[in-house]
């Protein structure tokens, strides 16, 4: 049988499975629910320092072909009201990993220092947010900015550090390398689109624009990993557009360590966890490694 | 297109706060399945269907503005709509009881047929709708204030109904849903409940409907009272709009 | 019966679908053929000054959902032996658009200026390829060098200009408004990604890297259309993963004059123009306007 | 997944340059369309399906590194291939003469039965290939130097072939395909002839591969007589791999 183990950002992972920020984990409960479903580890929703209650609906609009837009708006309850939850999450004795936001490299240590509080495994420092103005991508494309929240956050915390970053920049690579200090550099966070109605003759999201994500995405995020990988040498985190295991192997060869799953646990459902685990086993045997973790980079 | 543009065929008051709206759309839908109605500009909520005939209804409730935009919207003007979403209630052929408050009646209508009995319960007379899908005589009426039918809420009418049915279905706030559970719990009937929360997506990707961990949006809204028995949120807290945990 | 025809960057054409550059239009015969067919428009692939074989095969990716990756690598005769192509495609009595490629804003000019003296009715400056070194996306992405060129180009050449912009980079709205002398200014070029066989352990394009086009991406061209008609006003010509009627329509609702076709030709055949064109016609009916360019800009 | 992997089960020496490689793979082909068979690394080029059964085969010549590096895929070792592309022969059961030069035996192999007469030509002995697919005193041989047959080329032999067919098959280099051309069109045969281009993509994209107006890998490979009669590039000139037109 094979070893479906990995190595992320110096976390041992039981499969290369990872619940991708903002879907289905805002809610302790879900979170314990899909970590016992199969997944290694759950990445938190995005979660700031003050409650926001988001965009008003819609804030999805369900595209064919396995794709998803969605502008939800960094809704959060803030950090004070989110401990809870993770503690709920925690009962299922696997990773949990805090994704935060902020405006200033002070507040992104902050958050990340209550995350390691509230017994996170890790800290997401989402860079990439494609919706919501003066966060998220506005300071993930400036790569001195990147680097000056990286590195307070790694002042604040031991935990270790991921770097989710956004693919709507021209210089990625440059923000990869300001990101030196973090343990993994996360791709891709959503690229940014919009939906027309033509019978409303509206966007159908309630704010306009919104960020793209499902299988569409998968070669832009494949390519980042790639290239990053390639250039940098740092540790991966592939995400984007992920629905088979098939998928993972893709991500892995391109030099990802883990993967983390977003749009198509909606679509398929939390079973996804389990039914990609059961199938990278057997895509493994097909392909002859012992350990799924030999695939890493063989495409580089 | 994300969604179907169907044309208002006809309005209906059911009480000075509540209307139902008729519209064609070819789609199957079973009892308890609802669609997410978006009005642009104003907002998308999830709503039952409340017939599910080739004329498709919803019956509103006036609630905030997304509520209120669906109601004003008059024959001939296009609801936009996308679903049917979610689980349905298990359809029977035997007798049976269904238990609704306020709008959650809308829900529990299309279950209604000869062999069906009802407690609807609101706090007035005049939030009391849907009584006349039952059959003469088979529907029991309670209000907090008395103004119509008995004074009272659905437990006590639970207390005074006596006929034996095979299947109890349950909508309305989840405080009744609650007690009606906290009944039933140990009489060993069938009973199943459909609930509610916010519902932000509909397909299972936001999290805001969920109740340990199941989302009421895929796996529900419908649950059985055995489900219902291991669920550690059931009545007692649920997330806001932002995700911060509430108390009920 | 509706009418279809369109102003698009000052060209009148009878009805708003162009075949986009790079797609069955290096060969005069094609682009005849596509024009004789019921394209209203063709844009040519994008020509240099010096003739180039452009990378090995493999050159595209045939993905699943409508979507294709390519690093075709700008081959092409050079411009001398381009004249011939243009001619043959001209007799079919319809706007002939010449794309072009360079390093620089004189070449820009020269370039434009043959394209000009071959009968072209406009010329498109090719500012986004998303994979070949020293052109495209990598003048594009630097707005002081895109007003260069346009400014060059529009100094030169008498017919319109429109100026392809692509959407890898962070800062399309200030680029955009460095195209303020061009005419139109077409989005989207193809977003860059990659794909990987997992048989083979290896990238498939021969240049690894390419561009990612087809139904996906309609959510990201719809999205630049609407924010470069909302804010800067200019003329937008609408172009990424269009295969159907609706999807035209939700591009001219988005703002855009008229629209590029690529990657569906590939998958519908050249068929496609006279089908859409058919189909806009009962959509316009069933939408209720007499002409379809009543539709633009109906959801801004 | 591009493309697909099929392992080598076995290769033949056609010729000296020429090497038929087997492998099962899955697929309905017809008689005439084509794969693109990728060497990772080297390149991505077109090749006739030489046999069609379950197991089948293509017929490849060593021409440059991409038909080389197929050439020298062992058995056990793996192809990439995707398809198939392109429209087909027409079969028939009647008579018929298939008219092949160099590799472009390959794609006509599928058609040759018991009814089937042949006209192979090459410059010399050693590039005749596939002789064996046809019935003893079937087949004709040409070669350029005399070397093997009758010495002469395509037209010559198609002079002295007196046999009535139904229906004739050419495939082989333009210049050969223009003379055969030349020769039947004011004969009154049915023919159909399978042409060759630079291709780049298979999939009507990239316009390397066009004749006319026409993609040779979606709208051909084969032409009937009649649609070649109105090309105006046939025999004349077409595109090089950058896209300039050269004369044939
Ligand atoms: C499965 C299901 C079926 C239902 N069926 C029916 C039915 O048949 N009939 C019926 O009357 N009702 C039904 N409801 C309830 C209905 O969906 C609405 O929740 C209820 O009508 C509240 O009304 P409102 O949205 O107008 O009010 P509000 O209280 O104004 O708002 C609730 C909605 O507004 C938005 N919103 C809320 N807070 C914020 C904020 N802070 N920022 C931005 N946006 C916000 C959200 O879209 C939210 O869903 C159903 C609910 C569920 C879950
Ligand atoms: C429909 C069809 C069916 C065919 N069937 C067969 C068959 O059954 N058997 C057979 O032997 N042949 C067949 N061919 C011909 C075959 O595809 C090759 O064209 C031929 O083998 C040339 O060999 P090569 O590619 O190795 O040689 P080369 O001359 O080295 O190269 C041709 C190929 O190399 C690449 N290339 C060429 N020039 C450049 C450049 N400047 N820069 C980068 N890359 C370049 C391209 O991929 C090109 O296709 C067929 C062709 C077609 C169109
Ligand atoms: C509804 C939704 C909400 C999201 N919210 C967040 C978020 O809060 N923080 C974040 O870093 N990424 C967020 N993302 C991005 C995903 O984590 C992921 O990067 C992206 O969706 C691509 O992966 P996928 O194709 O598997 O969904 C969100 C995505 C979706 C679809
Ligand atoms: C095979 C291929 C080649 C292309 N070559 C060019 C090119 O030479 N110049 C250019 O400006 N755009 C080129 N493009 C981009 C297209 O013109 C278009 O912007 C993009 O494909 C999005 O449209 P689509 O989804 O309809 O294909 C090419 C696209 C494809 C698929
Ligand atoms: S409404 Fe989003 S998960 Fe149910
Ligand atoms: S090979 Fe590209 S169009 Fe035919």
């Amino acid at each position: 049988m094979t070893d479906l183990a990995v190595m992320a950002a110096g976390i041992k992972l039981e499969n290369p499975l990872i619940l991708a920020s903002g879907i289905l984990d805002e809610n302790g409960y879900t979170m314990r629910r899909v970590l016992q479903e199969g997944a290694a580890a759950v990445v938190t929703k995005s979660i700031g320092t003050a409650e926001r209650p988001g965009y008003k609906t819609p804030v999805v609009v369900d595209l064919p072909d396995g794709n998803l837009l969605n502008a939800v708006g960094l809704s959060n309850p803030g950090i004070k009201d989110f401990g809870g939850e993770i503690r709920i999450a925690l009962e299922a004795n696997k990773p949990v990993i805090g994704s935060i936001f902020g405006s200033s490299p002070e507040e992104y240590g902050e958050l990340a220092h209550s995350m390691q509080l509230y017994g996170a495994a890790a800290v997401e420092l989402n860079l990439s947010c494609p919706h919501v103005n003066g966060t998220g991508l506005e300071m993930g494309s400036d790569p001195e900015m990147v680097e000056a929240i990286v590195n307070a956050v790694k002042n604040r915390v031991s935990i270790p550090v991921l770097a989710k970053l956004s693919p709507n920049v021209s210089n990625m690579l440059e923000i990869a390398y300001s990101c030196s200090k973090a343990n993994s550099i996360v791709v891709i966070n959503t690229i940014k689109g919009m939906a027309i109605d033509i019978n409303a003759r509206k966007p159908v999201l309630s704010n306009y624009y919104g960020g793209l994500s499902g299988k569409a995405v998968k070669y832009v995020g494949l390519r980042y990993v790639y290239e990053i990988k390639k250039e940098t040498g740092f540790d991966v985190i592939g995400v984007g557009g992920i629905s088979n295991a098939e998928d993972v192997v893709e991500y892995m060869m391109a030099g990802a360590s883990a993967v983390q799953i977003g749009t198509a646990v909606g679509r398929y459902g939390r079973g996804i966890f389990s039914a990609i685990s059961h199938d990278l086993a057997l895509l493994a045997e097909r392909l002859k490694v012992d350990r799924i973790s030999d695939l890493k980079g063989a495409a580089l | 297109m994300s969604h179907s543009a169907v044309e208002v065929l006809w309005s209906r008051n059911e009480s000075p706060t509540v209307k139902t709206l008729a519209f064609k759309w070819d789609q199957e839908v079973l009892p308890g399945q609802f669609v997410m109605v978006w009005t642009p500009g104003i907002g998308e909520i999830p709503m039952s269907l409340s017939s599910l005939g080739e004329i498709k209804t919803i019956t509103v409730k006036d609630f905030g503005p997304p509520s209120a935009a669906i109601i004003s919207t008059n024959p001939g003007n296009k609801l936009y709509i996308r679903g049917p979403y979610g689980n349905h209630f298990t359809r029977t052929d035997g007798k049976k009881l269904v238990i609704g408050a306020g709008s959650g009646m809308a829900s529990l209508a299309p279950l209604v047929d000869k062999n069906t009995y009802g407690i609807i319960s609101a706090r007035e007379k005049s939030e009391i709708i849907l009584t006349g899908n039952f059959d003469q005589g088979k529907v029991m009426v309670t209000t907090d204030d008395g103004s119509m039918g008995f004074k009272g809420n659905t437990i006590e009418a639970l207390k005074v109904f006596d006929a034996k049915v095979d299947m109890i279905y349950v909508c309305g706030p989840e405080k009744m849903l609650f007690a009606v559970y906290n009944y039933l719990k140990d009489r060993g009937i069938r009973a199943e409940f459909s609930l509610e929360r916010s519902m932000k997506c509909g397909i299972g990707i936001c999290d805001s409907c969920s109740i340990d961990g199941f989302q009421l949006c895929r796996d529900g809204p419908v649950f059985s009272i055995d489900q219902l028995g291991s669920m550690k949120e059931f009545g007692v807290s649920r997330l806001t709009y932002s995700g911060k945990r509430i108390q009920m």
